[in-house]
């Protein structure tokens, strides 16, 4: 069983740039899948093309987590989440990269959907300057 | 009263409203956010033109709303998207109702924009314009005027919601976008109720 | 004057697809460069390839806010800050996107490098949750 | 005592080793990171070949920290560059230092690793084999077989530091990749200096 991630990104090389830094992290071994850009490939959110991208990473049945950058991308998960079933979709509270990469993580190593979503929220704790 | 007929003549009312003045919500947003709203809303509606039909006026707002959500590309579309689809619900099926009833499926829309977006009166949204204007429709007064009052008052605002929030103090004597397009939708309603 | 900002990432596409959003956002009022990948294109990092970027991004001589995305990318950024002088270069600790595009707002409302590494490290409070 | 020649006779050994054992690196980085150690390193010290010359072991030190930042593409690659770059740094231009003062400067070079990436002794990380095999060296100890203990002792930790961190306690069992090419340096330097 793999909890699934969707990363929703107003930027199409934003949201693929991710998934492949996640990927290279787990081995491969978690579904991530990009929903950046509008309908046009341009700067935006398309909530068809994150509904799509959505039921492609849920293809195990066990979940998926929403990982929004900003904006519309939060609000676009938002409303995902409240038309479909509760307890297939989970939002992530997250800074986006690097709730991408703890998410990937707790979901690579079996997670569940809870599991993963908190895992992503952890991620606001990591800091960057010397210790 | 509304029944499906009169719902959709708001829509086209608003799409034309929104093309005429594109240009001007785009102005407003390159001042405090990323310059598209005009572009989006465009899109949104030339859908909501193509796709809003139905026999009754929740049907006519459901798949309206549903339009703008696929279709927007912005934060505008999930909250317009909201505005709809829950006045949609509030009205269920019937094919005729009257302006109480349609008062109160409008306040459920504007409660969907509010619990979607998070934002209050205040914040320099959409939500300035739209709740101002729910109340006066409900009221029987000038939601237009009303709206258009709500819209003008976001120019002394702070951002609180949305991309313009990043600018902070900074987001103040600009006028909110969405609250403008938030006016021409209601200017577009009372196009086609009062008369 | 505009201080500079430079992303550090692993990925290019990463890279490249947040300086694109950070100028949306600012109506390409600020000099934001990518600097993702390694010297082959691939994921990693690449010193002087970050170093390329600092030079160009610091054209108008009010320095260079440097955000790493993790990893080797944090510690290739501290490196070039021990090695330049003091006040041209500063590190953020902060988001990797959210950090970018706090950065890109203060530093293209003319905020000086203090206040644009500030910016940045302030985007640890943002939160996604509906409020 | 080390001169130029032997200096460079150490980073040589060290390439080779590296070359030799690239494959088992990657795969330790396979099990707890991102499986580019060997590659990011044989990157590194095909540099370091390439470009490590020098009259001074302090030039050839810095040549070789100058490469190992510019190609590896890792975090190993700022980590390894500060360490020869410092050491270089604490041995001057001297043309040819005795063992005192040489692991003087390999201890500048290990606390430059620590300054830079923040790890301890127990964080499962290359410092973790380099800091008790320069201490050895110091106390004119076997410092090969003291980095050797160090790589050995870090399968039993819980890594803090670097990609493997995000593992938390799932890294335990297996040996830091880093602390695995660590003792391969300080394998070559002894190959060099025991003679
Ligand atoms: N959280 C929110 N709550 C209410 N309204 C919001 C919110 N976020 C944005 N808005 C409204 O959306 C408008 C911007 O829409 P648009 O430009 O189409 O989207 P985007 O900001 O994604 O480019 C703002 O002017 C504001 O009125
Ligand atoms: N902050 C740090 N301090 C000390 N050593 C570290 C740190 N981060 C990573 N390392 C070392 O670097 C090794 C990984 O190197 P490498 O695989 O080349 O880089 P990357 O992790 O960027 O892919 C780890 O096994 C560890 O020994
Ligand atoms: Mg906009
Ligand atoms: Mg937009
Ligand atoms: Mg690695
Ligand atoms: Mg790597």
């Amino acid at each position: 069983m793999t909890v699934g991630i969707v990363l929703v990104s107003h930027s199409p090389a934003l949201a693929e740039g991710t998934a492949e830094l996640v990927l290279s992290l787990t081995a491969g071994g978690v579904r991530v899948l990009p929903a950046g850009g509008n309908s046009d490939g341009a700067l935006g959110t398309s909530p068809p093309l994150i509904l799509d991208a959505v039921m492609r990473a849920n293809e195990d049945g066990h979940g998926v987590l929403l990982i929004p950058d900003l904006g519309s991308s939060v609000l676009s998960a938002r409303l995902l989440i409240d038309d479909l079933a509760e307890g297939v979709l989970a939002l992530a509270d997250a800074p986006f990269v690097e709730g991408a990469v703890a998410a990937g993580m707790a979901a690579s190593t079996g997670g569940d959907l809870a599991v993963v979503q908190a895992a992503a929220k952890e991620a606001w704790s990591f800091r960057k300057d010397p210790d | 009263m509304m029944d499906a007929a009169r719902t959709r003549a708001w829509l086209t009312a608003a799409a034309r409203l929104i093309n005429a003045n594109s240009g001007h919500l785009t102005a407003l947003d390159t001042a405090i956010g990323d310059g598209d709203h005009g572009l989006n809303l465009r899109r949104g509606f030339e859908a909501v033109t193509a796709e809003a039909t139905g026999d009754t006026p929740g049907a006519v707002l459901k798949a309206a709303g549903n339009a703008l959500i696929d279709a927007t590309g912005g934060a505008s579309g999930p909250l317009y998207g909201t505005f709809f689809r829950r006045a949609a619900k509030a009205l269920g099926d019937a094919p005729e109702v009257d302006d109480a009833v349609f008062a109160q499926a409008l306040a459920a829309g504007l409660a969907g924009v509010q619990t979607l977006g998070g934002a209050a009166e205040g914040d320099k949204t959409m939500v300035d314009a739209l709740a101002p204007a729910v109340t006066a429709f409900a009221a029987g007064g000038d939601a237009a005027a009303a709206a258009a009052n709500g819209r003008d008052a976001t120019e002394s605002m702070t951002a609180r919601k949305g991309r313009a929030s990043y600018l902070g103090e900074r987001s103040i004597g600009h006028i909110d976008p969405g609250a403008a397009s938030a006016a021409l939708l209601f200017q577009a309603l009372c196009s086609v109720t009062t008369d």
